[in-house]
């Protein structure tokens, strides 16, 4: 674990990792029994911040391995965690596909509108008209939402959170760590370095938590909060139980290394070619 | 290691047509040749025969012009010749390339009916026992019912009274039976098994797709995962998170799914996480013609991938090497925590031979997994390179790996001054152990020759052949089956050669460029193919004939 | 095609503490270092003195040590020197790799202020025009506001105030003023617009995101289509499609983001569809050293993509050659049909120096494209490999390209004995023509050479100035602007040395290996490193002292 | 163009290229000004099939190709057509970014639920359950359903059909060439070799088409029609016209290969830098 990060100071991800870290605390994972995946980016720099275990791999590829290390050590809490970017631009393919496949894995998006690392060209989240030094003219295209999506795809639980609500974030990992299959959690990040737009105040403006009548196992009402873009509903918007996951499918109770091959398994295979 | 073994060149060619009968059924897609040749092989191995049988097929599910070749004969085939004795044409049309391989001697039979009177016509020329055939056959139908079983026992017996007769006596061989019989495939496949493969993570694609389907349906019984991925980024991806938390992972595919695990491999660089790639090649550039047969990645295996790290890459020659190099694979990738790629390409995989018994012991998983103490780093600095491998979950420390560089703990750095030289060091060095633990090339013919015919992966069995029909004293063939990097005795076999002969299944000659390289010996003639079909026996021995 | 220019050593080492002032800057990010090397930079030009600036950062955006080099000379200086005269610390920490550039003589000046101030020293020590320095900085800040203006004029004055003497004289140089100033990026970008380049597609890596960005910022100007992919494989997919309709397309990206494009190059070279790639590269493998410099990647690009395809790999050693390589690089993938790789760094497209004006009629954009009639065929076979290339929508005719093997038409096709040979035999034929209109390296230095030095890219200025100062008459520098295909001549200037020596920024001496490869001649020394930072002149003269 | 096809008899790739040719005839679009971009697979052949230019690129990459030539030639009509592995599966990330972009391009699909060419392995729309070679335990994951994306990501115009009705498909297919913008048909398409589940009967079966009344533009509506799974809509689902295209955004009106590069402007940017 590193002790300075390389993050700004005032940067929306220092509140994630406290969230983070008070819910890994609070539900006493062991951090040898947690692996956090991530991509590049800035906020792919989390694990290097907190006890854990780590596979810091490639930009817009932390889920493969995620889904993979879980696969492999069913044991294991993993956790996806990367940017924007990072998870529905680059790896956008990875961000539909494991949905479909629905391991048992929690993907934390640290959802700050805007490439970070690279000094704040647009985001696949970045909202209409945003200039930057690559979008000139503004940001044109249709703002990616990663809450519609992950419920059109049936996501097993879907939830958005804003970094500065520290507790309420860290109930919602909680609960996300805790819900079989994979969990989505997509937090407003503020980045006061690019992003001038999306700021801590214009989060807090924009957005509203839901209120306790909500009945996130609603699949249209979540699509319909999940359209909602004036005011961005907070907490867990979806969550079902009706999924097959990755997991159970492949029957994986065990972890691999510990498998051993059967020689008169294989010897049996190899005579059947005679 | 164990280096290469010296062996002897096989019975040369003029032999055949006494003692072989080369029998191609040719059709289109969608006429049972695929069936054809399991049952036919499969009865003729049982009968006693040695068998070699290699298909060539077209992008497409139905109609157009597949075929299947097949030696018979009573000594080892196991390589491809253009020599048709017997064709069975089952569909109206016939390639270009099937239409040049028609002799005066071959019997052209059109019109016998269908896949199953073919059956029956051979098993009447090699007279197998009657009911031992029909037993077979009806075992085979035995799932789609006592009406197809009927149909095709009558389409047999058509066949098999035609009686045709070719003037052929071919002795059956007594060591046939106590062999397998494979195809390149399952032998990469039998072989991954043997080295504790039990992770799949692939994309279909030509010619990979059996060797991740084989391992699919053994994936129940031996507790693999086996999953089909988005994309090739994501199967690179996911093995390589499959290897770090402690399983053994292959990536079956070919170049232009290859071409996508690009980045994934020079991740697998830096992580110094072990991986295991079975890379099939077939004709490009790009799309190029999937279904057809080439050495054309050579070069890229060899450098794929951005920064500098080392790599293995396998190229067997011989369905045994198959088998005992992918098993092989994985304790090389644990050991040295490098990527092995193993090299085949659509020909070496999709042909048949009977061939020994393989014996999975010889080669048996071996994995080099440390249990962490809590101050565990994982890019502790050896003087080999080489760090002890701890995985997530095994023990008190954390493991820590990350593409940026990083410090001995695996946490991003900028320290350029001591961190960076070192860990590039690291990586690079591994080199040395790797050429160490390198194996030998092959050297089949006698030590004193003075022409070595030099070639890799899939060619050398018929470069073997050819050269024993040539019968010149002094020549002989040089076979790699690693190509990188290459064993230090390699330049030796060279140095006494007077004449360098290369033999490549691509148009530019990559390994002769490789071998220029490494070595510095410059080959004096190349022999290049690049039409999409392997080297025949023939084309061989009339290339290497002067 | 006209060779490089033979061309004299720079001015030798030992002139410049009279000369010639190297001054530091540095601090964290955010601090202002940018906006301090921009302003300084053009200050300094403006007054007529000869200046080389180059920066090295982290990769963060805040925190951390980040630092701008500037020599500002009476000679033109174009390479980094690790002497610090001056030394302005504006943060706490100093990087060990900064720390170990302070001499005995570098005055190091810490808590003096902020970025102007330093400004405003250094304006002091050059005894520069007080009011057109204001002038210039109330312009620069004009955009902020008031305020801002006026504490950054208070920070610059106190800074003037210092009146510090260095005992230097720097003379100006008449020349300078008809020069322009232009970092790597911009000569790069100001090619690809003089090439006639008009659509970018690109996803943000660095060191290529400023030529992104240039060429974004100038789309509306030049009418460009200048857009951010989702990812590096749409990129080149984009590229691709749009050279296929007729634009002029380029990719810059660096190793991880070429990596994934890799298929496409493939594709690339199936098609016959020109590219231009501009590959930035950085310390390897995977994430590497995102910020930080190398030439690990030329095996790489030498060797990407899957199949056989030809391809030219550019790398320019000044920035008049990024300038009009890049130009260049349009006019030949469009005439020859190929993919043209410009290999650029860290180092390279970071620094600034005073050069001579561009002249883009030189390399003015020579579109090879042709109207089609109603029998066009896309594939046309002819004497060099290459055909007549139409694009859609423009003549009588249909333009159908094919990632499959293809016949003339552009159509899918498994004719493996006419078809295929010519196809192949067509794209790999066009090396020939590459090879002679490939660029001549570059001698530097006396034609009586006995030791040569060869390097590659952005080494070149470095190089020469080591030489320079060396100043031994029988060592030349041969200096190759193009890597791939080599110049036919390039073996006669290697022949004639009887010492060769390599200098490369990576680890294991790939253009070395590439020479060896393609000429036979090995190299009796490589220089090499690796640590993520450019040559210094006085690590080169070490280094090549003996 | 190619007289014989590679395709199996009675696959329903033959509907689809005869309505496709008859919506490009009615429409009186010459084959000079076409270009179809597709990938690789069965689907994927169809340009070679019919007069057009085309660009057959890589397996799952027809999208930024046919973007690109679109930006490059305002003038041609540009199709992206491939199969359902090719698009949702390997191209998934381009699928979702392309409509986010809004090129003014129509994107067919030939949705088989399977991979045809490699023979028979499940594909993003194969549906629960399916067994193949290598789904030996069958389908898990959720099926991909385009539709509910596509209307999530605001596209355009996005509709479905059916191959075996080959008028109602060409006038799917004409409809989707004059609308503005990006549009999605997904067609479903009987394999007959490899698929025995999603034949032509089962399609029948399976579908219906949207009455008169139903009104496209309502995306709430939208989304819960693409939700219908028993038995799927057919026609026109959602369409609107209120977002930017990629080539508005980018005032791309007149051919690429016509313009000049400007001497004067060049050289005034150059002398910038002095
Ligand atoms: C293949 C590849 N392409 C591009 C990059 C450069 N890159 C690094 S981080 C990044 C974007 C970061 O944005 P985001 O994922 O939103 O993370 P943030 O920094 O905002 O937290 C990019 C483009 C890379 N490392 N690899
Ligand atoms: C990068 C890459 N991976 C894999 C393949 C092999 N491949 C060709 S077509 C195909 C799938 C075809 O399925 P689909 O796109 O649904 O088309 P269909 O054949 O069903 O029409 C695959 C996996 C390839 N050509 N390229
Ligand atoms: S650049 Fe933005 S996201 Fe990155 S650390 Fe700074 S404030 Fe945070
Ligand atoms: S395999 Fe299926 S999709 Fe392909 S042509 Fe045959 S029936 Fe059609
Ligand atoms: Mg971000
Ligand atoms: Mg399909």
């Amino acid at each position: 674990m590193v002790k300075e990060t390389a993050w700004c100071p005032g940067c929306g991800n220092f509140a994630i990792l406290g969230a983070l870290q008070k819910a890994l605390a609070e539900l006493e994972i062991a951090p040898q029994k947690l692996v956090i995946a991530s991509g590049i980016g800035q906020a792919a720099k989390t694990p290097h911040y907190l006890p854990c275990n780590f596979f810091n791999g490639l930009h817009g590829r932390a889920l493969p391995p995620a889904t993979a290390i879980k696969a492999a050590n069913p044991e294991l809490t993993v956790i996806a965690e990367s940017g924007d970017g990072d998870m529905y631009g680059e790896g956008g393919n990875h961000f539909i596909q494991t949905i479909r496949r629905n391991p048992d894995i929690i993907n934390i998006v640290h959802n700050n509108m805007v490439y970070g690392l690279t000094k704040g060209q647009a985001s696949p989240t970045s909202q209409y008209g945003m200039k930057t030094p690559i979008q000139v003219g503004g940001v044109f295209e249709e703002p990616f939402n990663p809450i519609v999506i992950a419920v059109a795809l049936d996501a097993p639980f879907v939830a958005r959170a804003n970094a500065a609500d520290i507790e309420q974030t860290k109930e919602i990992i909680k609960q996300a760590i805790r819900h079989p299959g994979y969990s989505l959690i997509d937090i407003f990040q503020p980045c006061i370095s690019f992003n001038k737009i999306n700021t801590f105040a214009w989060f807090k403006e924009h957005t509203y938590y839901l209120d306790a009548g909500y009945d996130p196992r609603d699949r249209q009402a979540a699509l319909a909060k999940g359209l909602e873009i004036d005011r961005f509903p907070l907490g867990v918007i979806y969550r079902q139980e009706n999924r097959e996951s990755f997991n159970s499918h492949h029957k994986l109770t065990a972890p691999l290394f510990q498998s051993k091959p059967d020689p008169a398994k294989l010897a049996a295979l190899i005579d059947s070619k005679l | 290691m164990r280096g290469g073994q010296e062996g002897d060149f096989r019975a040369p060619l003029d032999h055949q047509m006494k003692n072989e009968l080369s029998i191609v059924i040719c059709g289109e897609a969608g006429q049972g040749i695929q069936t054809l040749e399991t049952v036919l092989v499969k009865l003729v191995k049982k009968a006693g025969y040695n068998v070699f049988a290699t298909k060539e097929y077209m992008s497409r599910v139905r109609g157009g012009v597949n075929s299947t070749s097949l030696r018979i004969s009573a000594r080892p085939v196991d390589a491809y010749v253009e020599r048709i004795d017997l064709l069975f044409q089952l569909g109206l049309d016939l390639t270009k390339h099937l239409r040049r391989r028609i002799g005066p001697l071959t019997r052209v039979l059109t019109e016998i009916g269908n896949n199953m009177t073919a059956v029956g016509v051979v098993a009447g020329i090699l007279g197998l026992d009657r009911s031992v055939v029909e037993e077979f056959v009806s075992q085979y139908f035995q799932a789609k019912g006592p009406e197809v079983i009927g149909n095709n026992l009558a389409a047999l017996r058509k066949g098999y009274e035609e009686r045709l007769d070719l003037g052929i006596k071919i002795v059956t061989d007594p060591l046939v039976k106590e062999q397998i019989m494979v195809n390149g495939a399952e032998a990469v496949a039998l072989g991954a098994l043997a080295g504790g493969c039990n992770f799949i993570a692939a994309y279909p694609m030509t010619p990979s797709t059996g060797i991740f389907t084989f391992l699919a349906q053994q994936a129940a019984a031996f507790g693999l995962v086996a999953e089909q991925a988005e994309d090739e980024i994501a199967a690179i991806n996911m093995a390589l998170g499959a290897w770090y938390a402690g399983a053994r992972a292959i990536v079956p595919t070919s170049g232009g799914g290859f071409a996508l695990m690009v980045e994934g491999l020079s991740l697998a660089g830096m992580l110094e996480t072990p991986v295991v790639i079975s890379l099939g090649m077939r004709p490009g550039p790009a799309t190029g013609l999937p279904t057809r047969t080439e050495q054309g990645d050579l070069n890229f295996a060899l450098y794929a991938g951005h920064g500098e790290f080392p790599r293995i890459i396998l190229a067997p020659g011989t369905l045994a090497e198959a088998f005992e190099l992918s098993a092989r694979a994985f304790n090389l990738a644990d050991q040295y925590q490098v990527p092995v790629i193993v090299l085949t390409d659509q020909y070496f995989v999709d042909s048949y031979y009977n061939t020994g018994r393989f014996a999975p012991a010889k080669v048996a998983a071996a994995p080099a997994i440390v249990k962490t103490e809590a101050d565990y780093r994982r890019y502790q600095l050896t003087k080999d390179g080489i760090s002890p491998r701890g995985i997530p979950g095994y023990g008190d420390g954390l493991v820590g790996v990350d593409s940026d560089e990083h410090d001995e703990a695996g946490h991003i750095t900028e320290d350029l001054t001591d961190v960076r030289p070192r860990m590039v060091e690291k990586r690079v060095k591994k080199l040395a152990a790797l050429q160490k633990a390198a194996i030998s090339p092959t050297l089949i013919g006698r030590r004193d020759y003075k022409t070595l015919v030099v070639c890799w992966g899939s060619t050398r069995n018929a470069v073997a052949e050819a050269l024993g029909a040539l019968k010149k004293r002094d020549v002989a063939c040089l076979h790699f089956s690693q190509v990188y990097p290459l064993h230090r005795k390699s330049a030796e076999y060279l140095k006494k050669a007077k004449k360098l002969i290369s033999v490549e299944n691509n148009a530019t000659g990559q390994f002769a460029a490789l071998v220029k390289r490494e070595t510095g010996f410059e080959f004096d003639r190349q022999v290049n193919k690049y039409d999409g079909l392997p080297f025949s026996v023939e084309e061989l021995v009339e290339a290497l004939n002067g």
